[in-house]
């Protein structure tokens, strides 16, 4: 009990100084890391706090310096699951679904008549769940990181198709019609003022679709594949109640997916440099 | 009603590319069946032996058309082989994690607009709880509610909610972030509360935002409600009938399975797209 | 009535026919039990169910629940309703499997999640490596696609169920290859009985099992018994309403085969058996200690005599 | 300075060597640097000089929009956030800025409703300023139904819809003909005779700066500085010919001679 | 009508019976009527009238950015449509409408860059309008760190600085200052000498219209129609003090007479 009350406290003392850092030095660069890295923590000291005050069966919930003793122990586990599922499975789905997405956006601009037709089909598919696709994908695909790569695939490409559609008609009215002005020609108007237009839209498609990269290669693996990768190591360590092990590939999941995030939100910073929601920020 | 004609065509398109599809994935099938049994197989064989397979590759449309009837049509609603039974069981299950998580991510997103502690700390946190993937600790989720009493409807909901809330806090986060800053000096001059810039200027600035990411939501509920009904027990909804055709190797129960979900979907995103356009008519948004 | 909650290892199909049974024919009623059947499946792990206080019994196998107890959570078989396993690989022969030592350099499908150990032994005895050297593992889904798309060469099964939906799909028996673990000698025990060590030092959660084990393997001798009877009762008790009569018939005819041999005591023959089996799995086993106290015959005893 | 004592009896702002420099990707702009004023209660200043020059980020400022990096700004001897704490401020910017989702009415209603007006109250001062400005009928429109011109209007009349004790206006009438800009110069110095606002006021016309000021302040640009301070000697009592008056000649004259000497290729 | 006579020789615009009529929730807003309008080669034709009369709804008919509902608008003897594809216009729209993500110079660049001009004349020319309009060393900023007026500059700039045939300015000097809008007039009026533009012009100024014009177009509102054409006897050769003169005092008397007869409050 001791445990678990030990842990409430802290926390109310880490909101309250994290509420105190905010107003009193929020612009501060270190101060915009230190917070979240104390609210982090704080999570976790109370998780740890409650599993242990509470007596919590370690086979339904480990502590999270259980979790770190396996995360250390299971290094080399870990970088071979990360490789098969992340840098084989989710990226390279990734790559191609919104690559795919990006370019058929650009395509159907062109033709209203495809864009009604396809965009409430292209819901319609991407309302599908993955648990459905992936063992037909598995199927397809085989059991390697392709089947993978195939669903994340499918996942990405509807939201990012979505975005970039309604990206690319972004433009304000003043804009289209200097163009028009001008006498710019499509692929002009395209280039010079409708992809940059639609670049916040884009990227908003493109940080979603990274989180869905992630669950979907890890998701897929849980209906075949080869005897390695995250998907593959949760779903057989639940099954040996290895939980430690299973909560140590959640953690690399939610780094590598954070990791990622933050590469595509950094590169968003860097391309839509101009739009007030970035320029209030600098 | 303009959009009829498309959407027929690109149906009609899905239709061919799927009907080749169907003919080249299960003819290695027909194939292998006719030298298991020393046939010799024309043309027009192994096409009709694609069309009418026990357990396809790629069953064809109308075998998953005559799955879905059979499913919706062929039974009495209150009967365990009815997909409309199964599809409420999900429904329910759905609806409940929808409010859920629409409440919280709207609350979560008013906090972090407000509170500058809330915006440092919980949207990093939020971005990595969605890189968890769900369907991992689903089964955690649901043992540890159970071990603390409550089962049936709410373990889904909360799995539910839990994919809700991200589109729901990101888009209104986005939305009540809209107004630019003339539109916030503004009320700066008038020394307005911050209680008046919410509910004068930052809700309604945020309410396209808010329908697109409650449109994306509400998808993203199904798939949580789908996702929950795995390691409930496998008992009853769309997700148990999606497992339970795949432990039979059921081709076709799945695509009708698949399907119903997916209708599922369209028809509350429809519902969610209606509210939005009587809302932002009503506020003079939609031009 | 005294409440007690079961939670199977699977979905609801003939394997668990002698529980329905019992549920059904009241002969739980007649004990003064108030029974609860939990379906599994894939993404449920029994063992943690029972840890969360959301069973007070659960069928698993023996592998999987020694694993358990390893890994700090003490469950004891209490009875064994399945004298012989009924898992094997089944083959296809068009790809030249015909002995155990045409599987060097093929795909193998294998299931995961504590169910590998008896493929890994079997391997270790065969002298195969599985890390891909020798042959190739895949960790299979939940039907038999794998071996009808040819994605590989032989697929786990059980003699119940899998076996014959491939034989469905319209491949013959004599076109398969099968490889029973229990004739191979790397049989496990599957679906055993289990309960958390602690409750069974209470005398009142004793007497319930007492009585739930009598009226479970009542059921189970009325359902070998009649095998059609027991088939449908399973049919009406599936809520997600996939499964066909067919099936669950041929399935419940394949049950009562393995659990013929046993009046629901456990053999420490068996039991022994398997813990060899399991600790001679390879680099990596999933135990590493003799298991102590792991089964008991406290309630066997006191319900069948 | 000596022309500032004239105000001294009740200064409402005061600036005492106001400097504001932003920070950009390309290194800092001087906006203001060194301003000095004080503007009296009752004080109709007008602020004129070329565009860029700080105009719109000094009015900012009093209004505690921005924050000066040097120097002192007071608005009725407290902190220009503490002022607009006790809305002190009705401010026209530069651009309409109407909430697209209200209609014009209820853009008018705005300030009204966040203060605290009864609901009858509301209705009748709507109607009154939408009047003032030539919108009746037009309550009803959303403001993208409306010209240029029209949506400048409707911003006027939502500061002109409360009573706030200093009135800030950027460029109000910038968008506006010359009758109707007559016409709200009228009506505007009409107001500003019955209530004794302290107004600040920025515009490009010369005539209109010396027709409404009892001040004129000339600024020049890069950094941006006050250069001359011009006092009125016109009366306070204005018909529209007053504009043809010698007096009212030789003043703006002063004033053009002042923006003159701002701008560098003269 | 007789003072359309003088343009009839090469009419570069030609308006007969045009009416632009927009539907809105609220019923349909008339914004042009009947309107009448010849403009000849190298005319310099300034239009003016009461907010909401519809000036910006003609220079965007002309421009084909609007479509009249009734009557026949030509533009070198073809339709608008063509005219624009044949790149006759520059344009000054009200507002700058400047891309936020190109900076200053880019965003002037960005005509030349369409119209396919080589890399060295697109940065020969940009230099030259944005020292034109008074912003060089302005040209790597953004147009956010931009004040209001340097914006509407930049835009005056992207409009001249390719050769349309077709110059039409929405309003281009409403954010400027008498000083930099007596420049620009004067460095518009030698453009216009130069190059023998046609040039359409909404201004709000009646001494800017008289002074700039060959002719000036008068307007009224509800529904927007052409009530007075005012031919300039002005010479084309014009000093700044010809504003002095009766003969320019005279036209603008006119002008402003044609413009209090359209406002119903008069
Ligand atoms: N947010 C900002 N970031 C950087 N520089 C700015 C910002 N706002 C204004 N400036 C700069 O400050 C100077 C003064 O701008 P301000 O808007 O006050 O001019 P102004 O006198 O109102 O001009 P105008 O008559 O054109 O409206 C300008 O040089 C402008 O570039
Ligand atoms: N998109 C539109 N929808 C409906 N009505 C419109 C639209 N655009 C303009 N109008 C109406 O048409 C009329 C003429 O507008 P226009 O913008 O041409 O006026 P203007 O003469 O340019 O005025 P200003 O001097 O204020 O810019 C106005 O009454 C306006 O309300
Ligand atoms: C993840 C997982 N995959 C396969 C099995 C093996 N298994 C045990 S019982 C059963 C049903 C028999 O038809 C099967 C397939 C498992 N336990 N867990
Ligand atoms: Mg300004
Ligand atoms: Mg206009």
């Amino acid at each position: 009990m001791i445990w678990a009350f030990g842990a409430v406290l802290f926390w109310l003392l880490a909101m309250a100084l994290n509420t105190w850092l905010a107003a009193r030095h929020g612009a501060s660069r270190a101060v915009q890391l230190f917070i979240p890295a104390l609210f982090g923590i704080t999570l976790l000291v109370l998780w740890e706090g409650l599993v242990r005050g509470l007596a919590v069966s370690p086979v339904i919930l480990p502590a999270p310096s259980v979790i770190a003793a396996r995360f250390a122990g299971a290094l080399p586990i870990l970088w071979t699951d990360f490789v098969q599922t992340i840098l084989k499975g989710a990226l390279s789905g990734y790559l191609i679904g919104c690559g795919a997405a990006i370019v058929t956006a650009i395509v159907i601009d062109r033709s209203p008549f495809l864009q009604r037709g396809l965009l409430p089909v292209g819901n319609f598919v991407a309302a599908l769940p993955i648990v459905g696709i992936a063992p037909i994908l598995v199927m397809w695909f085989g059991f390697d990181w392709h089947s993978k790569a195939a669903v994340v695939v499918v996942m990405v490409f509807f939201p990012v198709l979505v975005n970039m559609v309604a990206g690319l008609k972004a433009t304000d009215a003043l804009q289209r019609d200097q163009m028009a002005t001008w006498s710019a020609s499509y692929g002009q108007a395209l280039v010079k003022l409708r992809l940059p237009a639609a670049m916040p839209f884009l990227f908003n498609g493109l940080k979603i679709a990274t989180t869905l990269a992630l669950i979907g290669a890890i998701v897929a693996e849980f209906f075949g594949s080869p005897t390695r990768g995250m998907g593959f190591r949760i779903s057989t360590a639940v099954g040996q109640l290895d939980l430690p092990l299973v909560w140590a590939e959640i953690a690399v999941a939610a780094l590598a997916g954070s990791a990622f995030y933050g590469a595509v939100a950094l590169i968003e910073r860097g391309v839509t440099f101009w739009h007030p929601s970035q320029r209030g920020r600098s | 009603m303009r959009s009829v004609l498309p959407i027929l065509t690109v149906l009609a398109a899905i239709l061919v590319v799927w009907y080749g599809a169907a003919v080249w994935l299960n003819s290695a099938w027909a194939y292998d069946q006719a030298a298991r049994e020393g046939r010799e197989l024309t043309l027009v064989d192994v096409v009709n032996g694609t069309m009418a397979q026990e357990r396809p590759v790629l069953p064809v449309p109308h075998q998953v058309a005559k799955g879905l009837w059979d499913g919706v049509a062929g039974q009495k609603i209150t009967s365990k082989r009815s997909l409309v039974w199964h599809g409420w069981v999900t429904l329910s299950a759905t609806l409940l994690g929808f409010a859920i998580g629409t409440g919280l991510g709207i609350a979560l997103a008013v906090g972090i607009v407000h509170n500058k502690a809330m915006d440092l700390s919980v949207m990093p946190w939020a971005i990595a709880s969605q890189t968890i993937p769900i369907l991992a600790i689903a089964p955690m989720v649901i043992v540890v509610l159970a071990s603390l009493g409550v089962t049936g409807l709410l373990p889904k909901a909360v799995i539910s909610a839990y994919l809700s809330f991200f589109p729901v806090l990101v888009g209104m986060v986005k939305g009540l972030r809209a107004p630019d800053g003339m539109q916030l000096d503004l009320l700066k001059t008038y020394n307005a509360s911050s209680a008046a810039t919410f509910w004068k200027l930052r809700l309604p600035a945020s309410m396209p935002y808010l329908f697109a990411s409650l449109k994306v939501g509400i998808a993203a509920s199904l798939v949580g409600a789908i996702v929950g009904e795995l390691p409930a027990g496998a008992t009853a909804g769309l997700g148990a009938r999606l497992l339970s055709g795949s432990y039979y190797g059921q081709t076709v129960q799945i695509w009708a399975a698949l399907f119903a979900a997916a209708t599922l979907a369209a028809v509350l995103v429809m519902v969610v797209g209606l509210i939005e356009r009587v809302t932002l008519k009503r506020m003079g948004m939609a031009r | 009535a005294d409440d007690v909650k079961l939670q199977l290892k699977w979905v609801t199909q003939a394997q668990f026919a002698g529980y329905y049974v019992a549920l059904e024919k009241g002969f739980y009623e007649a004990e003064d039990l108030n029974v609860t059947i939990l379906p599994g499946g894939p993404d449920i792990a029994p063992p943690q169910v029972m840890a969360g206080g959301g069973a007070d019994v659960m069928v698993d196998w023996l592998p999987s629940a020694l694993a358990a107890r390893e890994k700090g959570l003490p469950i004891v078989n209490i009875a064994q309703p399945f004298k012989s396993s009924g898992m094997m690989l089944t083959c296809l022969k068009e790809t030249g499997v015909s002995t155990p030592a045409d599987l060097k350099g093929k795909t193998l499908g294998v299931w995961f999640g504590g169910n590998e150990y008896p493929f890994l032994s079997w391997m270790n005895t065969l002298g195969l490596k599985t890390d891909g050297t020798d042959v190739t593992v895949l960790k299979q889904g939940f039907n038999v696609d794998p071996l009808l798309q040819k994605q590989a060469a032989c697929i786990s099964t059980m003699t119940y169920n899998e076996y014959w939906q491939v034989i469905d799909a319209g491949i013959k028996p004599e076109e398969l290859v099968t490889f029973k673990y229990e004739d191979q000698g790397v049989a496990t025990l599957e679906d055993g009985l289990y309960v958390l060590e602690a409750n069974l030092a209470d005398p009142a959660f004793e007497d319930k099992m007492v009585r739930f084990v009598r009226a479970s393997m009542k059921g189970w001798k009325y359902a070998e018994a009649n095998p059609d009877e027991a088939a449908m009762i399973v049919l009406d008790n599936d809520e997600t309403g996939a499964q066909t009569e067919t099936h669950q018939k041929r399935m419940m005819g394949e049950v009562a085969k393995l659990t013929a041999g046993s009046n629901g005591t456990l053999d420490p023959v068996d039991f022994d058996r398997t813990v060899k089996t399991l600790m001679g799995g390879g680099s990596d086993p999933v135990i590493s200690a003799e298991p102590v106290g792991a089964w008991t015959h406290q309630i066997t005893d006191k319900a069948l005599n | 300075m000596m022309k500032d004592l004239s105000s001294m009896a009740a200064p409402v702002i005061e600036a005492q060597g106001v400097g504001l420099t932003f920070e950009t990707n390309d290194g800092p702009v001087h906006a203001l640097k060194d301003v000095n004023l004080t503007i009296g209660r009752g004080d109709f200043v007008s602020f004129i000089g070329p565009s860029g020059c700080g105009k719109t980020t000094f009015l900012r400022a009093i209004a505690a929009l921005e924050h000066p990096t040097e120097g002192r700004l007071t608005v009725n001897g407290m902190t220009p956030d503490k002022a607009r704490q006790a809305r002190a401020y009705g401010y026209v910017f530069q651009a309409a800025g109407l909430y697209p989702w209200r209609t014009i009415a209820g853009n008018v209603k705005l300030p009204l409703e966040i203060m605290g007006f009864s609901r009858a109250e509301q209705e009748e001062r709507v109607q009154k300023v939408l009047s003032l400005v030539d919108l009746e009928g037009f309550g009803k429109k959303f403001p993208w139904q409306l010209s240029g011109g029209m949506q400048q209007r409707a911003s006027i009349a939502r500061a002109l819809a409360f009573d706030a004790d200093i009135l800030l206006m950027d460029e109000p009438f910038g968008a506006l003909d010359e009758i109707v800009r007559d016409r709200l110069n009228e009506e505007l110095l009409k107001l500003w005779a019955r209530t004794g606002k302290t107004i600040g006021f920025v515009t490009h016309s010369i005539p209109e700066a010396v027709y409404l000021s009892t001040r004129i302040v000339v600024m020049s640009p890069r950094p941006g500085r006050i250069t001359d301070v011009i006092e009125s000697t016109l009366p306070r009592e204005r018909p529209l010919d007053i504009r043809d008056t010698p007096e009212f000649i030789a003043i703006a004259h002063r004033v053009r001679e002042g923006l003159r000497a701002g701008h560098s290729y003269d």
